[in-house]
């Protein structure tokens, strides 16, 4: 099959998920001259609060520039490939993220709703755990901590 | 033992090391020269003579919660590094 | 815990599911204060040609007036208790769908990504099986016929 | 055996019964209102009083890929009808 179409971005500012899926939709009719049959979609928000339960004042994401561009752009490849997605979209907040902000956008748009479904769930589990992202929690009164792992699925 | 800055007479003979997140604050500096000591030398050596683990850890005994990438791929913490490679030690990643 | 929002809707017209989104973003922002953390999205599209691989005029859609939004209604809300989501959206076309055009949006917001996934994956195969929909391919010569089964996932 | 529309005179003496997709473009109707002849009739029974299946089918076999609803709610083959119920053939569904 051809190779997965693939949008990945590291987004520094607050961005609006429906806007960046508008544009995708977009780009994808215009490569594909028509969208694919089945889309899944998982927008990702900052909680209000921190781990311990304390009001979250900000969530800091720390990255390493260039690996984790380059293993996002691995793991939507191998991802895409695996489960036979015709595309693939991947943005990530980077910086300081308040609560309620969207963190993270995952899409995959496929012939039939079991890859789409598939391998956007498993490039979701993947980035939580593959990618080398940090997140910090920032409290209101200037403490702050490093997050040791992720939410329960 | 450590370099704070590249020799320009042999940059080769160095590896940079980076630090992130926790680990970074925790000792306090995210990025290092270090020259190569010898010519097998792996990221759970140098992690040992940086003086990153616990001073308990046995030094045949790699962290379990931190990874290594060499040039910004994950390795093992007994992969062979090469002058002027880029080595970094993550602490756990918590993305999405 | 409280019990979920839903929004249910049958489509008796195209309809933009990202536009769908945005309402549905505003309508519960507007009742919970803010969006939850974890939301999942399903758009399936009418597919080029039909089941035996001919060029599809158009699909039409029949439902059982009443029964139809009953079951889309009960799914909802037994799909969201079982999962603990928050929120729930189920919009689907009646009537002729040409292909390109969406078929299906299912959406759920939830406190973790885990309720998002599931509740949605099992809404959608529920709507499969369990709603009083029926398809009918209709091909360029004006033959039709009755879909049968549904695609494997 | 059949009533074409309902009598006024016992309209709880009825059942509707309704068809949908390839059953009623097999059948030729859509609805009709059905005199209840015992206090026993079930979806199996009106099933073959209708003549809805193939002539081979014995008359206690129920049809496999088609369902039953009782006042829009699915329902079992054999559930008791009431007058004034709404029963509905539904052949196989494709939603979604």
């Amino acid at each position: 099959m051809a190779a997965p179409w693939r949008s990945i971005r590291l987004e520094p500012e607050p961005f609006e998920p429906l806007q960046a899926l508008a544009a995708w939709h977009a780009a994808l009719a215009t490569a594909l001259g028509a969208l694919p049959a089945a889309e899944s979609h998982f927008i990702g928000r900052v909680r209000p609060s921190s781990a311990s339960g304390e009001p979250l004042a900000a969530l800091e994401l720390e990255h390493y520039p260039g690996m984790t561009e380059a293993q996002l752009q691995a793991l939507a490849q191998a991802a895409a490939a695996q489960h036979g997605a015709t595309a693939v979209l991947v943005h990530h907040r980077v910086g300081r993220v308040l609560p309620g902000e969207p963190i993270v956008l995952v899409a995959v748009a496929a012939d039939r709703r079991g890859p789409a479904l598939r391998c956007g769930q498993e490039l979701l589990e993947a980035l939580k755990h593959e990618v080398p992202f940090w997140k910090r929690e920032w409290l209101a009164d200037g403490r702050s901590s490093w997050v040791t792992g992720n939410t329960p699925l | 033992m450590l370099q704070p800055l590249p020799t320009a007479a042999e940059p080769t003979q160095q590896v940079r090391v980076r630090l992130f997140a926790s680990l970074r604050d925790a000792m306090g500096w995210s990025e290092q020269l270090v020259r190569l000591e010898t010519a097998t030398a792996t990221p759970l050596a140098l992690w040992h003579q940086l003086g990153l683990g616990p001073e308990h850890q046995g030094p045949d005994e790699p962290p379990t919660e931190v990874r290594v990438a060499i040039n910004q791929q994950f390795a093992a913490w007994d992969a062979p590094l090469q002058a002027g490679d880029e080595l970094a030690f993550l602490p756990p990643i918590s993305g999405g």
